[in-house]
């Protein structure tokens, strides 16, 4: 879960790095207001969770409090690469002199966070990252020790940051560490962090992506969460527990696992087909998740025929047939349907589908080519 | 023979009086399973199963009464990192979690406490081990498999089933199938896996399912080319999936320029592995 | 340093452990009017750092205002092996069903944490702990990963604690293992932990010992030391930096190293005489903190004769011998000084003394047996 | 021959720029250790000793620049775990902590980090390590000991000079001098020592240097008994000590029946070591 630029940064701020002072306005009469009692110049940036607002014009600086107005109202009028600006953050602008890059998240390989620091901030840090590796430093965390001062020590001098600076920095990077490791973040960044002419640092920009498994102990969190991202079918999911992404084509998928998801989506393309969605159920899947998982595929009217393929382990087949004929009883639809159950309880769930006249499925071929004919109405 | 488990496995089950816990407790003795105790918390004297099979309070009590060696972990995700921890601290030697949505955080806390136990973990997220005809630690469904000499390690679940179904279908049996489960921290991978393989005299082919993200199917190609002499056959799930876009398993995304489906594939085919189109290919290829 | 017990109990309840409701008094219609506040029947304790409180008279039962104020005013006129009782705790007296013991402490030898419960709560645990030691129930606490769930629970079933109580003990151990942690505690007890007769379970007793060497980190607890339990002599050391410790004899003795001082009273002992004190000067002495040594040694009246023992490592005997010349003449004292120098300097320094015509010693014996003659007036 | 450090030890010191970092490290130029860097964190690019040797930010940029493989620390006590992991981390083969009064919750962290990395530590609160003749590698004064066969180990400081300046004053040598300070958390411990010493041909007789408190003197005995073919005198400081009274050192602490003096004498007597009434006896012993 991505959390908006302003949380992230709060959230840096309760682990003692130091931040603009501003605050969060829903309309521009409040956005004048927090800019005239924080003091000009200010700059206006729209809170919306994708990247290029700079370039959409989505953060600007104003000088005066008719100037702060204006921009604000100009800003929440925007839509971003689709998301529409909903609030905007008022900062006090910055005496920037050199920008630099501070971030975490974990390194799979390696089994551990990795801090990273660049002298390179302020741009794309994963154009950096590409094209300049060499100005990118690491340093992997010992989970169970945490950060050590001598690892930001490393960090610093080997983006040469001139030494007056070190102590401050080595209170960011323990901050930026803390608040990763306290809000079980997958990354914290922030970029730029700048020195001010004023010899301070100061995070001008943050970012935070939280482990969405650990959310749980993060529900003060959780309701930050931004549902503007998500499109409403996947909120609809997430709230009964589905894993659903919507994508271009007609036949509807409903799987077990996301792999054979994944696979499904794989082989109705191989037969001709075009997948209009990735959807799990997940384990241990309720006759109630079944009948909203096929609530959702059939809420698309692009969908032309469903294909379910269920191969039970922890989901029984049994369960599944009940929530498929459940849902079919509340949802009442012409859609044609080819089911394909395999595996625990798997004669039991086939009995209650072929039962009710539902086309059935041996192998996973058959069952995407009889979903793909059925698409194109044959 | 076999590998990780067989008719000798004195089989523990953490969060054996779960729902999902004693549902497959009973598919896994059914099939044969030797699964001599039970462990959750505050039931410890409780027994299930109509009485087959005891309940203890403790890993360690468990342990010290039956004689367990290897757990298997179906305790819900917040419980999960203690579960794994209890298990290898009482001396368990191999543990399966099955339970997915455990927090990355706590998965390296885990694994950098099993490594230094030298504690063999395989998971979490993950459908377990079958070794057909002999035992199973997880929830594979027994009756998709018969006993042979193909060796299966797989990333995803459900895909697995999906090959060892087709394979049985063929009359093709398995020494064992290895589910290591798709989470970007877990135990035992596919390197791992392929070592035991190639060690184990009864494998004599090997099946590798893997999925987008992440470089471990690059990694288990390199490793192929360099030590594996058994044949490789292999599918990759994902590739129609957009990149960008978190496909269930926190594995499975795909940014940038790598972990494509493409990339893996082309790496495993450089190593002379065989890569089917689709999962019922599979048999076909061996 | 050791802490009273409502400052401890004060720590274990921050940390979520329930303790009874209760507050500090130093005089008796304090005490009264706090007992008002919570309700009889209450208990009211001495806070003296010394064993045995109970047997003493210093912890007693009051039924109702009058009770307390008397109680309290006995209690505060107690003096306790030696220690005034200067505060007494007047807590909600507890119905006490069950008494069990939860404990941390550091286990050299595997270099780790130890949390020990017993059944047998409420008695002296280290009698319980030589007699029966099979009653005490231990659990390793790995430093890096903390005290687990499964850890407390082995601990409850170890002391068959019956299993409604699991989650309240658990609480109490991860609380407990908490308080031990933060502020770097040596030992963390509670001891009774009860089970009240309503099923509640609460710490009666605490006591905490906290590393001396931690409390740089800890400067909130330093202030809450007694020093009454400290002779003045060995206040004023500690505030110079130096080890000191009052003994019966003689020959005061100042040497540099713990290890070098009490091998030095060793051999005063072995040749008939009898330290009076002992007193590390420890690394890097300045000529200040011998100044302050020499002073603390000469304020004892007994000590006849003052032997100085410093082998040069990280002292320089230079300094050492500047220090005692300066001391001597702040303090003007007829005690008659044996001086053995050695080491890092030594030559500088044996010069600066032979120079103000005082005695010194090649061996330690020699100085040893100098000093003890020069004790005995010869 | 010796143990731990020799004249091919590369010695870097960490808080060289410090009072005690700097008079310790002149004194172990002029005794002839190879000392090749200093660590002091915002005064790299300095030297010191008029210029003779650099000053680095890290360790990691000092072992880099100079091939520095053993590291002495002078730091005080808040910053001294700090600067333990930062040599661990950097890979120094050997490290010796000086400092005294580090907190003890910080040396389990640290004991623990080491031991995973296979990092010997000896210390803290310790007077390090002396060669005779080749290098010292801590506070040791050079001048009281001369090169020969005799190893020292001792938990106590300045009491391990009185025994270097007896044996020195009788024309007896020492092979290396191990002081491994007297923390009940610490690095190297008795054993340890007296393994290499056992192995070590050049060491031919053996000095232990203990005092009351803990049971690590004991444990030597055991392992004495066992192990230990070469002859072995001691000395164990505190037979006067009131019970119940820290006398400086965390460690000399007596407590209960356990770590008095005349149990550890009574338990090295009967391990055939021969144990003296003072240290200056000592040379007489061997």
């Amino acid at each position: 879960m991505k959390l908006h630029e302003v949380y992230s940064k709060r959230i840096f701020g309760e682990h003692g790095i130091p931040i603009p002072s501003g605050d969060l306005a829903r309309t521009a009469p409040e956005a004048e207001k927090i800019a005239k009692k924080i003091g000009f110049p200010v700059v206006i940036k729209s809170q919306v969770l994708v990247g290029g607002r700079g370039k959409a014009g989505g953060i600007r600086v104003a000088k005066n409090a008719a100037e702060a107005k204006q921009h604000a109202q100009d800003i929440l009028d925007l839509t971003i690469k689709g998301l529409p600006v909903r609030m905007v953050l008022v900062d006090k602008a910055a005496d920037i002199k050199t920008e630099i890059y501070l971030g975490i998240t974990n390194d799979r390989a390696a089994r551990k966070p990795v801090m990273m620091a660049s002298a390179a901030g302020g741009v794309d840090i994963e154009e950096v990252a590409r094209k300049t590796p060499e100005k990118i430093i690491k340093c992997h965390i010992d989970p169970l020790m945490g950060l050590k001062s001598y690892q930001s020590r490393d960090l610093a001098a080997g983006i040469d940051l001139p030494r007056e600076h070190w102590a401050a920095f080595g209170k960011i990077a323990f901050g930026l560490w803390e608040a990763y490791q306290d809000s079980d973040a997958t990354l914290a960044e922030i970029n730029p962090l700048v020195i001010t002419g004023g010899g301070e640092l100061l995070a001008v920009d943050g970012k935070m992506v939280l482990d969405d498994n650990a959310l749980f102990r993060h529900l003060d969190l959780e309701e930050l969460r931004d549902l503007d991202v998500d499109q409403e079918a996947e909120i609809r999911a997430r709230e009964n527990g589905l894993s659903f992404i919507k994508l271009g084509g007609d036949i509807g998928c409903m799987v077990n696992g996301a792999g054979l998801a994944m696979t499904t989506m794989d082989i109705i393309k191989l037969f001709g087909g075009e997948p209009a969605n990735f959807l799990d159920i997940g384990g241990g899947a309720s006759a109630d998740k079944v009948a909203a998982a096929l609530e959702i595929i059939l809420s698309d009217p692009n969908v032309k025929a469903v294909l379910f393929n269920i191969f039970g382990g922890i989901t029984r087949c049994d369960l599944v047939a009940r929530g498929i004929l459940d849902a079919l009883e509340e949802v009442k639809t012409d859609v044609p349907m080819v089911v394909r159950l395999v595996g625990t309880n798997a004669s039991e769930g086939q009995q209650l589908l072929k039962d009710a006249n539902m086309e059935t499925a041996d192998t996973l071929a058959e069952a995407a080519q009889k979903a793909v004919a059925a698409a194109k109405g044959n | 023979m076999s590998i990780l488990v067989n008719k000798n496995t004195r089989l523990l089950v953490q969060g054996i009086t779960g729902q999902e816990g004693i549902f497959h407790t009973e598919k896994m003795v059914e099939y044969g399973t030797r699964v001599v105790a039970g462990v959750t918390p505050g039931k410890g004297g409780e027994w299930v199963l109509n009485g087959k099979i005891p309940v203890f309070d403790s890993v360690k009590i468990a342990k010290n009464a039956t004689g367990a060696n290897t757990s298997v972990i179906f305790v819900p995700a917040r419980f999960a990192a203690d579960a794994m921890f209890e298990a290898a601290d009482a001396g368990m030697e191999l543990i399966i979690c099955i339970t997915e949505g455990v927090p990355v955080a706590d998965m390296m806390r885990v694994r950098n406490f099993l490594d230094q136990k030298g504690v063999r973990l395989v998971g979490p997220n993950c459908p377990g081990l079958l070794t057909p005809g002999e035992a199973k630690a997880g929830i594979i469904p027994g009756n998709i498999a018969i006993p042979g000499s193909i060796g299966v390690v797989s990333r995803s679940g459900t895909l697995t089933y999906e090959v060892l179904y087709a394979l049985k279908n063929l009359g093709l049996g398995v020494s064992t199938c290895v589910g290591i489960g798709g989470d970007p921290v877990n135990g035992t991978n596919f390197i791992d896996t392929l070592e035991m393989f190639q060690e184990d005299p009864d494998t004599e082919k090997i099946v590798l399912i893997g999925e987008i993200g992440g470089t471990d199917e690059e990694q288990a190609a390199e490793y192929i080319s360099k030590y594996v002499t058994k044949p490789v056959a292999s599918f990759i799930a994902g590739r129609t999936a957009p990149p960008g876009k978190r496909m269930g398993h926190a594995g499975a995304i795909v940014q940038g320029g790598t972990g494509l489906a493409e990339d893996k594939i082309r790496a495993l085919e450089d190593a002379g592995v065989k890569v089917a189109d689709h999962p019922e290919q599979i048999p076909e290829l061996l």
